[in-house]
């Protein structure tokens, strides 16, 4: 098709090369699908959305639900919006996902370059807290929280956020740091630097293609939390997750849909800024080390 | 007591020992080179000497001053690594100085520093860009430079050379030699290149299993190898070592070889005492450059035997070219002068240089020193 | 000469950074220690007694694994997560290497539809239940759609079928997660050696011979860590189920994520609950264990 | 290598700060009111509270019918820092009582003379060991029939009086293209449904014997069957698309003309209301025909935990507040429901609210008042649970009316 295609390396012909644009394309609009219904029926009146078809497109199109999600729509007692709240899910989740990071990147480098017995071990009890259901912890944890005085604040909730993203966030550093020259460590080690002059120096200047890897994994995971959110930080500490199900969520009440939508699409702003901005970097960052873990 | 001392120095990784009681002396601006196959222990010694694994046993001295447990950064040495090991991160000029700022010196004098390397080593123009804009052989020698900087009492050499393709490593192979031969600092060159080790070196520690084979200069090492080992992994192509029955004759003692077609030629020892081993078998050490067409035999050489024997293949080499023939039982190789006129199959009269022959052991695998022949 | 050396003999600075990396790791380590491996811990200790609505140490022995045997929906619930996984991992790693391939043709607007493909990962199920909901709804979804535009025979009522609703919510899975598998995928393609698929080529294979013989075994790996990631996704599937089905129709849906929360915290059978979820950490531990060994093995040699 | 240090200290520091949300002037209320309508209703509490100088810490956890509520309260109540009061229902309360977890109302009760004005049979989810621990909000019947009176006009379908003509009524808006029975399956609808029904087939005693007492004769037996058979009656007035609907879009297949009925607590009124209609002319209401003269009911309580101190104070207001005839009228004009005193006038209420109160003071008096199973009012949460996975998969045709009632036997043996 054009220049630069001929020079892949597996060739392809003309047809077959339509038929992965079609391919593709139809793939594309499968993924489009759910939030395109979201995205359009947050531009409707509501008693278009409640007669009508969800998929047709409005006839009179409106901002209001936008407006109502995010400044005026009542979330709980307080006709809030999403505003306040969306303040409080970045107030948690910048310092958790910049501490967990930090943590995984620097078990990551003791796991890859100073080595000592018992360190595998380890790391593979830190990798396999990636796969405990979560809702086991809800009790214990809150009973901790409790003793630490913490419990039903921000920073209770950055802890838990930490302690739970550690075993990804020390996957991650490790795989790519694996793949690192020791030889550079050890050079380090000979022009003098230390511990965490090797580590700050020479070792995180170069990580960055994981640090994107692993910032938008936690950030993701931590935004859309809303298990932790809702039992250690409800109230006015409420993440963004737990209003919006305050919001959409209403058991008896009447549902606005649209603004519902317009709510879920606020919610989920960031993460989708982040991939759509980071996400070739992800793609990169897999490639640097954590495919191979 | 020798500039850097290594005293029955031993390394085991739990059960398995990768260094057996190491001993080398090496001088003030002398040049070591650590050389054997993959896995010999050259660069783990190398390793201990940096302060970059602990020593199990044994001491290391520097300006006697024992250095085990000293931090790396303690011990005044400076490390070119294979890799080259440039932080990816840092432009040439902040690779070289790292140490420099790392051990609290001015920015000033980093700058003088700098500058006084980058000339040295012609990398001025280069100082701004990161390693991965540079070529081989400016990483090498940004490498070097950032030894060089430091100033230390020893530099220690992992294999740099082995990663640059061969004309490059030619090069950079001169250009070593003759910062040595400026600077007269002392080095330790790990390398598993006989030639680096050949060229380069004042003196060479032949490694293998964990054990120094034989230490010495360059020309002991060629000429009078301990073993085997050392015969056969020094020097290209390899010495021959060709199977042959000692034979006490009425006028000398001889050694047997059988030729191409099962004919048993006798060589003669010469003046070296082989009596005793009437009767068993040796293995006889010739170097290719031993034999030679009639010609070409060395006119110094008081033992001269010559044999016919079928040349089976002929390799052009430039200089030289190299012939190959059998011999008790097995292929060996003869180096002659690039404008011979040999041809396959053809039957050739050649000329053994008795003089320089080494014999060895079969079984030990140990040069039988009854018989040093100068 | 010679002689053992101990730390004693290692200057400051040396020994100070044999015990940093230790001391630095330690708190990270600490923290999973009594937060993970601690409140397993407790959870396996509260599966043994009659806790109902909070905590309770009385010990009741293997009552509650006996019990949860008997309860029809755990049954459900683990031929659910049986159909539920097999699927949803083969299908994201199918449409995720075909993805991956395709993308990788050197397409034009690869930038534009990757980040399509990708979105949905970072999209939690509160936020796009109610859209895959509709959807699915064969009265306002797709199925009226196409009536709409004229299709009648058409139909779609998967979520309404009891015996079909786990098939709807693998289709929701999927669209979630294959897109993070088609990355994983394409970096992996993106690493192999390109020399490697010249010489195949020379040697005469055809586009599908090299896929198939070539470029997947290379992909190893990506498979691997695509498995491990499906996996616990698999078994984790909470969100989803309550956001779509809640469960239903029936108890059609249930998975033993939604089992235990459902019995921990509505019904208030934490005794169950944490058998349940006993259970579920065996499982899982069943499919990582050998795999960690063998990972954290071969990284040593 | 600083700024990791200081992110690390940071860390530690954070973690020894010690913050409370809510200072002991403040009721932290945890609940589930998070509509429009129901927020704007609780917010007059909220004044209430503010002018006598007490601040409102607000915590709204919706979904599940409160159970992500109730989950996040036992996390908090885990972690030592209960809210001040918790929307609550039914056996909750009673659960946190048990656990000596709530507060004693008592002075309070006693001084407002609530026993007298309140149900007893609310009484028996407010009070645990003859003490008050809860403050009833209001009470939901949840045996009503939602009708759409153009439907019912057009058909000539009067309002139906026993089950056949019910039956009757229904077929004939199936017959005239109408779905007949609006219908959400989720299990707590379907439950809802069976309440009316069973208590229709059976009658009080049967219902109280069945989902109160668990009466294994009357779980299992032929009235049982019959109570199933008529649910899977019911499910052939349902339409195809009914599983997983949301009950607010079956209503509203009520309000935009599609359906004829819905059987719904008196909560459905709200959405009536919203689009514009009015009790007695649009809609009409009335009681699932075979259960007039008794109403299932739940109740709304705001359950409160103990507290130290001032705090404790606080909460007494709030008890107070809630409990004041203002608030309940207030709030349950609102809601749909109907106050938790009987001796409020109904005068601000629609027909429908002034039915459902004259039916609740009459159905108290003659001790046809019971808790709906199908809203945790007649059993504990466990018990519940296991009767609306019979329920509901019964509903879904997974087996027929006999096994049904002999899996709910069996179920409830194993919630026990």
């Amino acid at each position: 098709m054009t220049v630069a295609a001929q020079e892949n390396i597996v060739r392809t012909s003309q047809s077959v090369r339509v038929g992965i644009y079609l391919a593709l394309i139809v793939f594309a609009l499968f993924y489009l699908l759910p939030f395109g219904i979201m995205v359009i029926n947050s531009v409707k009146p509501l008693i278009e959305i409640t007669e009508g078809n969800m998929i047709a497109l409005p006839r009179e199109w409106t901002i209001d639900p936008w407006l109502s999600a995010w400044s005026t729509a009542q979330i709980g007692v307080e006709p809030t919006g999403l505003r306040p709240y969306f303040v409080n899910s970045i107030v948690m989740a910048l310092p958790a996902v910049a501490i967990s990071t930090a943590l995984g990147a620097i078990n990551g480098y003791i796991l890859t370059k100073w080595q000592f017995r018992g360190a595998t071990l380890i790391f593979g009890l830190l990798l396999f807290s990636c796969f405990i259901p979560f809702q086991i912890v809800l009790i214990p944890m809150a009973r901790v929280l409790g003793v630490l005085n913490i419990a039903g604040t921000t920073y209770g909730l950055i802890l838990v956020h930490v302690v739970y993203g550690l075993g990804f966030s020390t996957l991650f550093f490790r795989n790519f740091y694996a793949a690192f020259p020791n030889e550079l460590v050890r050079a380090a080690q000979i022009d003098g630097a230390g511990f965490f002059r090797i580590f700050w120096r020479i070792m995180l200047p170069s990580s960055g293609p994981i640090l994107a890897v692993c910032c938008i994994w936690q950030f993701t995971n931590i935004w859309n939390d809303f298990l932790f959110g809702a039992s250690f930080a409800s109230g006015s500490a409420a993440p963004m997750t737990v209003s919006l199900n305050n919001l959409v969520n209403s058991s008896t009440g009447v549902r606005e849909y649209n603004v519902h939508f317009a709510g879920a699409i606020l919610a989920a702003g960031p993460t989708l800024l982040v991939y759509i901005i980071a996400g070739r970097y992800f793609v990169r960052g897999l490639m640097a080390g954590s495919v191979k873990g | 007591m020798g500039f850097l001392n290594i005293n029955g120095v031993s390394k085991s990784y739990g059960s398995l020992k990768v260094l057996h009681g190491i001993d080398i002396e090496v001088e003030e601006g002398e040049f070591l080179v650590l050389v054997g196959p993959s896995g010999c222990g050259k660069s783990t010694l190398l390793n201990l000497i940096a302060g970059l694994e602990d020593i199990t046993d044994g001491e290391i001295l520097i300006r006697d001053r024992v250095i085990n447990g000293v931090h790396p950064s303690e011990r005044n040495i400076a490390m070119v690594f294979q890799s080259y090991a440039l932080y990816p991160n840092m432009t040439v000029g902040q690779n070289i100085t790292f140490g420099l700022e790392m051990h609290g010196v001015s920015k000033k004098e980093r700058k003088i520093a700098l500058d006084e390397v980058a000339k040295l080593l012609r990398i001025e123009n280069l100082l701004h860009r990161k390693p991965k804009q540079l070529s081989g052989g400016q990483r090498q020698r940004v490498a070097m430079g950032r030894a060089l900087v430091r100033n230390p009492d020893v530099f220690l050499f992992d294999e740099p050379l082995s990663n640059l393709d061969a004309k490059l490593r030619v090069d950079m192979r001169t250009e070593i030699k003759k910062l040595h031969q400026n600077l007269g600092t002392t080095i330790v060159y790990v390398t598993h290149d006989q030639i680096e080790a050949m060229t380069l070196s004042s003196r060479i520690a032949v490694m293998n299993d964990g054990y120094v084979q034989q230490l010495g200069t360059p020309k002991e090492i060629y000429d009078n190898p301990q073993n085997i080992f050392v015969a056969t992994f020094m020097g290209s192509p390899a010495m021959n070592l060709i199977p042959a029955i000692v034979r006490a004759l009425d006028d000398g003692t001889v050694a047997e070889i059988s030729l191409y077609d099962g004919s048993l030629e006798h060589l003669p020892f010469g003046r070296a005492d082989m009596n005793s081993w009437d009767g068993r078998e040796i293995l006889l050490g010739l170097r290719p450059e031993m034999i030679t067409d009639e010609e070409s035999a060395d006119r110094k050489s008081q033992n001269i035997a010559r044999i016919k024997n079928r040349i089976e293949v002929t390799e052009p080499a430039g200089s030289d070219t190299f012939i190959s023939m059998q011999a008790g039982g097995k292929s060996i190789v003869a180096r002659m002068k690039s404008d011979i006129d040999v041809k396959p199959d053809q039957v050739f009269p050649f000329a053994i240089n008795m003089d320089k022959a080494v014999i060895f052991d079969p079984v030990e695998g140990i040069r039988i020193q009854a018989n040093i022949s100068s | 000469m010679s002689m053992n050396l101990t730390t004693t003999d290692q200057d400051l600075k040396t020994r100070l950074q044999n015990w940093l990396p230790k001391i630095v790791l330690a708190p990270s380590f600490g923290l999973v220690v009594f937060f993970v491996y601690g409140f397993i811990a407790f959870t396996l200790y509260l599966s043994f007694t009659n806790s109902r609505m909070l905590p309770s140490y009385e010990w009741v022995g293997w009552q509650n694994y006996e019990r949860l045997f008997q309860i029809r929906e755990w049954d459900i619930a683990l031929n659910n997560l049986v159909i539920f996984a097999i699927l949803y991992i083969s299908i994201c790693t199918v449409i995720g290497l075909i993805l991956a391939v395709f993308l990788d043709q050197k397409i034009r607007g690869e930038g534009v539809l990757r980040p399509i493909f990708l979105y949905p990962m970072a999209l939690s199920f509160i936020v796009t239940g109610t859209a895959w909901k509709w959807f699915l709804d064969p009265a306002i979804g797709i199925e009226n759609t196409f009536h709409l535009w004229g299709w009648q025979s058409f139909s779609f009522d998967w979520i309404k079928d009891r015996d079909m609703a786990i098939y709807a919510i693998v289709i929701a899975a999927v669209w979630q997660s294959s897109g993070f598998v088609m990355a994983m995928f394409l970096a992996g393609l993106r690493g192999i050696d390109d020399e490697l698929l010249k010489a195949a080529q020379i040697d005469g294979a055809s586009n599908f011979n090299l896929y198939r013989r070539i470029i997947l075994p290379q992909l190893r790996p990506a498979f691997l860590s695509a498995f491990v990631i499906l996996g616990h996704l698999a078994i984790k599937s909470y969100d989803l189920v309550i956001a779509l089905t809640g469960g239903g129709p029936g108890n059609a849906t249930a998975l033993p994520a939604t089992f235990m929360y459902s019995y921990s915290f509505t019904r208030n059978q934490m005794g169950i609950g944490s058998a349940s979820a006993v259970i579920m950490l065996l499982t899982i531990s069943a499919i990582m264990v050998p795999y960690l060994y063998a990972e954290l093995n071969e990284k040593k040699r | 290598m600083r700024s990791i240090l200081s992110v690390k200290a940071a860390a530690v520091l954070a973690t020894c700060i010690s913050t409370s949300t809510a200072s002991a002037q403040d009721v932290e209320v945890l609940h589930w009111w998070t509509s429009g309508g129901e927020a704007a209703a609780l917010s007059v509490l909220r004044e209430d509270l503010s002018e006598s100088g007490y601040g409102w810490v607000d915590m709204p956890v919706a979904g599940g019918g409160g159970s992500d509520a109730m989950t996040v309260l036992r996390a908090r109540v885990t972690a030592g820092n209960p809210p001040t009061a918790v929307q609550m229902l039914g056996f909750a309360i009673q659960d946190w009582a048990k656990e000596g977890a709530l507060s004693n109302l008592n002075d309070l009760a006693n001084e407002q003379n609530w026993s007298t004005v309140v149900p007893s049979a609310l009484q028996a989810f407010s009070t645990y060991s003859a003490n008050w621990v809860a403050a009833p909000v209001n009470v939901h019947s949840t045996n009503w029939v939602w009708a759409n009176s153009k439907i019912m006009a057009e058909l000539g379908i009067e309002q139906p009086t026993s089950w056949e003509s019910f039956i009757a009524a229904m077929q004939a808006a199936k017959d005239a293209g109408y779905t007949a029975l609006a219908h959400g399956g989720q299990a707590w609808q379907e439950a809802t449904v069976f309440d009316s029904v069973a208590m229709g087939v059976g009658g009080p005693a049967f219902y109280k014997a069945a989902f109160i007492d668990l009466d294994s004769d009357a779980l299992g037996g032929a009235q049982m069957v019959e109570a199933f058979e008529r649910m899977e009656t019911l499910r052939g007035f349902v339409d195809e698309n009914f599983s997983g609907r949301d009950w607010n879009l079956a209503t509203a297949m009520v309000i935009n003309g599609e359906a004829l009925f819905q059987i719904m607590g008196d909560w459905a009124k709200g959405e009536f209301v919203n689009a514009g209609q009015t009790a007695g002319e649009e809609f009409k209401c009335f009681r699932v025909p075979g259960s007039d003269g008794t109403v299932t009911f739940n109740s709304d309580q705001f359950a409160m935990f103990k507290v130290e101190g001032s705090a404790a104070e606080a909460q007494l207001a709030m008890a107070s507040a809630v409990m004041s005839p203002e608030f309940q009228v207030a709030f349950n004009i609102v809601k749909g429901s109907v106050p938790a005193r009987t001796d409020i006038s109904d005068e601000e209420f629609d027909a429908c609210g002034k039915l459902g109160m004259a039916q609740l003071a009459q159905a108290a008096a003659s001790g046809n008042l019971f808790g709906s199973m199908a809203h945790g009012h007649a059993n504990t949460p466990s018990i519940q649970n296991a009767m609306y996975d019979v329920i509901t998969a019964h509903f879904n045709g997974e087996y027929d009316a006999a096994t049904a009632a002999a899996e709910l036997v069996t179920a409830v043996e194993l919630a026990k």
